[in-house]
């Protein structure tokens, strides 16, 4: 039932506002707003009855285990929300003067450091507000970087096959062509085909290490290498960082940009869909570039940097200053987790992958890459079973949520056939692991005696498996009051 | 304190199963020249005690000033309901929708926005947010660029009175595809953008006009002759709004004689805590034939197996995950949870909530405006209607009269001479509903005083009364 | 699956605190303990995740409508909550001195002149932490006053048959024989029976009014009149205020003492069972005995009063000043109010459960005062049904769970068998009422095709019927760990 | 504004259907005589943003001061996760589960708490909680007497150095059954109960000992010896504990030969605010042979129709609501919602935690305790070994330090004058995990400053001090 179905005409909750709208004083009548909007009218209590009981038809990291893969679904500790909610940090103005910042931008700074620190870049601007926004950041840094120098002709980023779909968009968005590079059959990038996709045309280069194959890139300095010598710089899309925390540094790669999903690294909430955090890490020669504003200090006192201080920047993400109280709930998590508990965080998300791994190999399933570790996260293929059982990875993926577990990412990275991205993440007990290796085990039992019966999966949610193809068909993007459906 | 759960003989067992004897060994596939050291400067782990006193010292730091800044985020009531629903782990633990069965709370959550959000604009459709208002206008344009049929222009009419800060992001976020703003001035008596000015275009081949609604110096501008010049001219109209404004003003869907193209603004009044800028959202809604091109999910009703009614992500093919380099977008994580708690924030107060407060917030301003102008020296300075926020002309420098309210834990407003310079001692203050009697009664006594010791000259006073 | 068998040997939430006990400086070795308690050794998301989801095994107010008769499961303004967790409130210790108490007081002073003014009382004291300890409070005031005048031959305190399990009880606490006293057929209290009861061993009589059968006594003036003459005092249990909030007060019907429950009239949060909040609220001549702390004032501070200023008290109640975060939620909530909300919350609950009432008649249920007004709540006796489709207000109830609602109270008052007592409260919107008031119909209906199917009830919940009676044969009272089991 | 969803048109429609013109006619059974008109001094309702103000200047009124008080009642470190989760509307907005199918989150919960605080003390059985500590002491004593089965007295042995509040309050409830607290004397150097005193009552009938540990004084009692001697003299024996403390004390299951038969207290350090005195919640746990005495509600565990395992509220016999006049207390809302924070807080501290946190808090209070005897004019006033709080002897009168230490936001202690005016100048201070050694460093400093002026006998100094 929707909300809209709660309203009556006339109800209010009404504590929340007095019921007449006064005098619009000095605003012209034609300036006024004539048809009052059809906004739900109901009580508090219906209200909260109602957000109530729909979050309960959700599953979340706080209720199933949420294994997808490349979004990091770790705990999100509930201090870091409570203590980024405290009433002078919640209700600080962004244009407030510094006398009153303080306490807020020594945050930012001490963010901006650990962050380097982590990286292993020389600098750092929080300013994006989510991964796609970082990667924009990124690329326009590198843009600026050869237009600075006159490099003008250079038009095209390289982006291997398995990579995230923001990659190529982003390319677009900074006004370049995407060009792709394939993947070898044991997940690395084909050097051959890189060596030949190389040239003056070449700005720059997409990569993720550990890449979204699952797999530690293993010739990342030979890459580094061969697209700086091109005359290219090299972008690392920091979404896998959970896996190489405190282990190995983009920075040392020889990476010149990344960013960070805070997020998925850094454990805010994922908040059903948003918000993120994408801050910008950078070598030396693109520091000139950092979008702005980000936070400096005299040694003593800190105070906010823009475009005045940074006269090469890219320029401004957002009216303000991007996602802070996502940063700030990523300063509590990263203060907690201190320099040994990163590290740990990469030790243990990478143990219960391989662990997993291991187990499903056992159990028959087919890896995408048996012969490589896997980082913090792998890919089965389920194309024997879609072949031999006739259920295939959603097959999977929707049966596993009426056994409470939220299934993998499926069908991504494309390149692979029915594939689940599994990352279970270092937060998730050995209990998780096993429940959801013999989860697989048991639906591929199912599948032998009744396939049928698994493609009509799930059978105890909410709804059953829903018609995509008539949501994209028959639009219905909006409730209408009856009247008009009429 | 990395919220691990391993036990030293569990690790033990799984690195047996793997068949490995150390973690160490899980990372072999990594050069060893590449590794790094323990980290430096990191310091070792607090406990959730330990942060918890340093975050408490922190905001205790920053104080709770008296806000008189708008400029773009406004400190409004938000009912308590709201977060204690919307941090309610199902929702702030989830993420994007992917798996629609095990999602169905976000997502009827989400249509339920749309539903929202297209009533209070007026608009056919709307998506499920971007992240925030300004990077929200940048995807309007790239959006108008892409949809606008009639016109082969990349160049876009962006009014002066808009957002500073908004067309600096836009610059950054769409100059890289060779997308030209064409600065249109503002009257300099009315504060409203230059119509005569605007004239000099007619006739040139514009991809689109931007059109805010109230524009940065909470004048509103005259958005019905606006949109229908961007008709006539054949560019896309783009409203940016403030959508708690929306429930008393001319929506953009009624904008001249067939509603703005697109429509774009913060959501940061519908139930996001000031918090330092963000997290907030950008919401955009647009006509119905505009819809394929739209940035950003969107969410769609539809059926089950059994036919029953559920939601869905849908429109998926517009999506970078799909569409990769073609994406309208390259957006991905957005702001969901900040869209949940809008949706309850609108659930509560309704459309005759949201009127109230909007004119209770205009009310206040009059009622500021009245107090201040009352000391004799300070007027405003542009004769347009305003809404909410307005621009006054000080006898001194903002600066200086600002540093002083502050010592006293007033923030009396966002001085414009960094933005405006021609517009001389100009300060732009705002009083939404959170700010009652009291509270402008002591901002007007602060400026009462400040003015006073301006009049004596005595420098020695007035660093006096600024330690004070 | 309980929490401990998510825990394992050396798993803990690390964030929480240091792993190690420092040295206990100073304290014998043998007044230290030897052998850890087993209490759950698991992760924070464990935790997190046992709880979040144990929690939406309940019904609530926040999820379902809850007609629980004499109980008042209004909605819980969740601004209560907010407020009165602020941290300069949450955070102040109870001995705090009256420097850093002036917010505090003057919130439970204006509470107490609250309370005064809706009761129609001379004074309050909030010292009672739920209404059965304000009952406590009222009788064993009315036995400080008989003692105080040497009249110590008063042994009994009337109670009617109708009356709430706790008034006998506390009758029988403060040192006195309970004796009941009949309702007649129409509810009011047997005047008869009360003539002949009274005497010189009358020490007072416990009333509510409305009473627990729904409807409002009519001769109340008559009652108070004859026990005061027989020289017993008059009190009222509050249970049943939010009736008759701004309409009626108790202290113009005559009664010498009463207790409210905020948790029921103020709507602070039931709590799966408390905390609640009994103030109790007395006529001139009760003054003296009210149990401390009180708050007073000198019009300008405020200040705690205790024994030392009422040397006539009973005393305390508790350690410090009863449930005073609770006081602050009433508090809050009164003032939300207002004089005229209070009288709205009277006239709607009335009008809400009168609308039941007569949809429940005319739907062929049988009411157990049917000439009779219902107040906030009214009964419904279920003999018909039971009798004749062999269902009784147990299955009735049982299956309401499974149309998502909460059942009535059940076989409470007892003299009306098989019956329901129904409080649907004024935040309750008319859908409920009747989507109520479906249910009971079609649960009837249900039983005419099927009753063994009814008394099978309910099926959609986690569990079916659970096993009362080897719940109390077979006492398990608490886990044990594997090693003590066997 | 009290929540009420009906419109206008419902209204009517409702009148209609019960066949009244108005809900006037609703109380038309209400002598008229009786009515009474609006009422007065209530003002008009507030809506939520104004008590929000309201509140919020009434918590800053009281500040936030550096507090050394325990007395019954301490300032621990709550895991956010503990309040976020109690806080969510399923627990807080149900009641007791009478319908146990639809309540197995509030009973599971609670066999749950049932089994950590029977571990926590050693002892067999709990119930699901009383009011607080001092009446969950009363209701023990009332149980002890109805238990007792060797004794037909209804006297009731009770430390002087039990905490004064309780000893009033156990007084309050149960005087009127005729039940008569003897009070035993402590040792004046030890601060413990006085065996000697004690042995005078050796050899009488007697229903019950109470034994505190730690007592008021933050003194350890021999708790061994006491126990022994009531069984010895064929009293119960009833433990009146701080539960944090048996995370690291010899818990009451383990005193004597046989351990304690009751045991009961406070549970507000694990997980409870301060929260100026309540809610916390009183817990109780006796032998198993003492369960059919108990008072408050129990949950068992049993099986549903399918013999699938579940929880429901068991022996109600014992209850009000089954028993009346016979059940064996009155209570009947009890604090539910403090055990359900109280679960969550004990799950997440774990064994370890919670003898860390009390180990941390008892280092601190030795920390305080050096850094002000080092000052030269101050000492402990007892031998006996202390737990997390003691008794300080101070050269002036504490009344008067604890005024100018709190005018600089410093609460020093608890002044023992009221209670304990045989012991001078004394004053009872605490320092939980929650006080660092900056905090300890401040009051050392400002307890420093104090007793110079003191020295210097200035008054005039003195009372500038307190103004500053
Ligand atoms: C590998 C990878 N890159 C980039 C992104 C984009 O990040 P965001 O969603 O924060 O925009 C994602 C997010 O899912 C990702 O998995
Ligand atoms: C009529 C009546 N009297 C007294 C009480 C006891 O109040 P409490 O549960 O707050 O102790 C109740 C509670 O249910 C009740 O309904």
């Amino acid at each position: 039932m929707l909300i809209f179905e709660h309203s009556r005409p006339g109800r209010r909750a009404q504590a929340q506002a007095p019921k007449s709208a006064t005098r619009l004083e000095g605003i012209p009548a034609a300036l006024q707003r004539k048809r009052k909007p059809r906004l739900p009218e109901v009580s508090e209590m219906q209200a909260v009855r109602h957000y109530t009981r729909l979050s309960q038809k959700n599953f979340s990291i706080d209720t199933q285990f949420y294994p997808l893969g490349s979004c990091t679904m770790k705990y999100n500790p509930r201090a870091c929300n409570t203590l980024a909610m405290l009433p002078g940090l919640v209700n600080r103005h962004p244009l407030a003067p510094d006398s009153h910042s303080q306490g807020f931008l020594s945050a930012m700074y001490e963010l901006q450091e650990i962050l380097k620190e982590v990286t292993g870049m020389s600098a750092v601007s929080l300013a994006p507000m989510a991964g796609a926004q970082g990667e924009f950041a990124g690329i326009a840094m590198i843009r600026a970087y050869h237009d600075a120098r006159g490099d003008t002709g250079r038009t095209e980023i390289l982006v291997p096959d398995a990579a995230h779909g923001t990659n190529p968009a982003t390319a677009v968005m900074c006004g370049y062509k995407a060009r792709e590079i394939p993947s070898k059959a044991d997940g690395d990038v084909d050097m051959d085909a890189l060596e030949a996709a190389l040239g003056p045309q070449t700005a720059g280069i997409m990569l993720t290490n550990p890449s979204t194959l699952g797999v530690f890139e293993r010739r990342i300095k030979e890459i580094a290498d061969r697209v700086h010598e091109a005359g290219g710089l090299l972008y690392y899309d920091g979404a896998n960082l959970n896996a190489i925390l405190g282990r190995v540094r983009p920075g040392d790669m020889g990476f010149d940009v990344i960013h960070m999903n805070l997020h998925k690294t850094f454990s805010t909430p994922h908040g059903g869909g948003g918000p993120g955090a994408g801050p910008v890490g950078v070598s030396k020669r693109l520091q000139p570039f950092l979008p702005v504003p980000m936070v400096g200090t005299d040694g003593h006192d800190y105070h906010w940097l823009s475009e005045e201080q940074c006269p090469q920047s890219i320029g401004r993400l957002s009216a303000f200053a991007g996602n802070a109280g996502i940063l700030l709930r990523a300063y509590v998590y990263a203060k907690m987790l201190g320099a040994e508990g990163m590290q740990r965080v990469a030790d243990y998300s990478t143990l219960n992958a391989n662990y997993m791994l291991k187990r499903l190999m056992d159990a028959g399933f087919t890896a995408a890459y048996p012969e490589r570790r896997a980082t913090h996260e792998f890919i089965i293929t389920l194309k024997n079973e879609a072949r031999e059982l006739g259920i295939n990875a959603m097959d999977f993926a929707k049966r596993l949520l009426d056994y409470g577990i939220h299934a993998p990412t499926t069908y991504f990275p494309l390149l692979v056939p029915e594939c689940f991205l599994i990352e279970p993440t270092e937060t998730e007990a050995r209990e998780s692991l096993d429940a959801f290796i013999d989860a697989m085990i048991k639906i591929r039992e199912e599948a032998r005696t009744d396939a049928e019966w698994v493609r009509g999966a799930p059978y105890t949610l909410p709804v059953r498996r829903l018609d995509d193809v008539r949501a994209a068909r028959e639009l219905d993007l909006r409730w209408q009051a009856q009247e008009e459906r009429a | 304190m990395p919220f691990i759960p391993h036990t030293e003989e569990e690790l033990r067992q799984m690195l047996d199963v793997i068949g490995v004897d150390s973690i160490e060994q899980l990372f072999d596939e990594i050069p060893a020249k590449l590794r790094c050291g323990e980290l430096q400067g990191l310091g070792s782990g607090l406990w959730e005690q330990d942060i918890t006193r340093l975050m408490q010292d922190k905001a205790r730091e920053d104080g709770q000033p008296l806000c008189f800044i708008g400029a773009g985020a406004y400190d409004h009531h938000i009912p308590a309901a709201v977060w204690q629903l919307a941090s309610r782990g199902e929702y702030y633990t989830a993420y994007t929708p992917y798996q629609a069965e095990a999602s169905q709370g976000t997502l009827q959550l989400l249509y339920e926005y749309q539903s929202m959000m297209t009533e209070l604009m007026d608009m056919d459709v709307s998506n499920a947010s971007l992240y925030d208002g300004a990077s929200a206008l940048a995807e309007a344009v790239l959006m108008a660029v892409r949809a606008n049929r009639k016109s082969r222009s990349r160049h876009i009419l962006v009014p002066a009175s808009l957002h500073p800060h908004y067309r600096a992001t836009v610059r950054t976020l769409v100059k890289n595809q060779g997308i030209e703003l064409v600065e249109i001035p503002y009257d300099r008596s009315t504060g409203q953008t230059d119509l005569q000015a605007l004239a000099q275009h007619t006739g040139q081949d514009l991809a689109a006009l931007v059109v805010p609604q109230p524009n940065f110096f909470g004048v509103l501008e005259d958005v019905d002759v606006l949109t229908e010049w961007a008709r006539a001219n054949g560019a896309l109209s783009i409203a940016v709004v403030n959508p708690l404004a929306m429930a008393v003003l001319h929506p953009p869907g009624e904008w001249g004689e067939q509603g703005a193209d697109i429509c774009c603004g913060d959501g940061q009044p519908l139930g996001a805590p000031l918090s330092s800028g963000g997290p907030y959202f950008g919401f955009l809604c647009s006509k119905q034939t505009l819809v394929r091109q739209m940035p950003g999910r969107i969410i769609g009703r539809t059926v089950d197996l059994d036919g029953k009614e559920g939601f869905a992500l849908t429109l998926q093919a517009r999506e970078q995950h799909i569409r990769r380099s073609k994406a309208t977008s390259n957006i991905c994580t957005n702001q969901g949870l900040m869209v949940t708690a809008a949706t309850i924030h609108m659930s509560l107060m309704g459309a005759d909530g949201l009127a109230s407060t909007a004119s209770r917030c205009h009310s206040n301003l009059q009622l500021l405006v009245e107090k201040l102008t009352s000391l004799g020296e300070i007027e405003p300075l542009f004769s347009g209607p305003v809404f909410h926020e307005t621009v006054l002309r000080l006898p001194l420098e903002p600066r200086r009269v600002l540093r002083t309210l502050a010592a006293h834990n007033i923030l009396g407003g966002y001085d414009l001479a960094g933005h405006y310079p021609e517009l001389g001692n100009a300060l732009l203050v705002c009083a939404t509903e959170n700010r009652n009697q009291d509270d402008i009664d002591k901002y007007r006594l602060k400026m009462e005083q400040v003015l006073a010791s301006r009049r004596q000259g005595a420098c020695a006073t007035m660093a006096k009364f600024d330690r004070e």
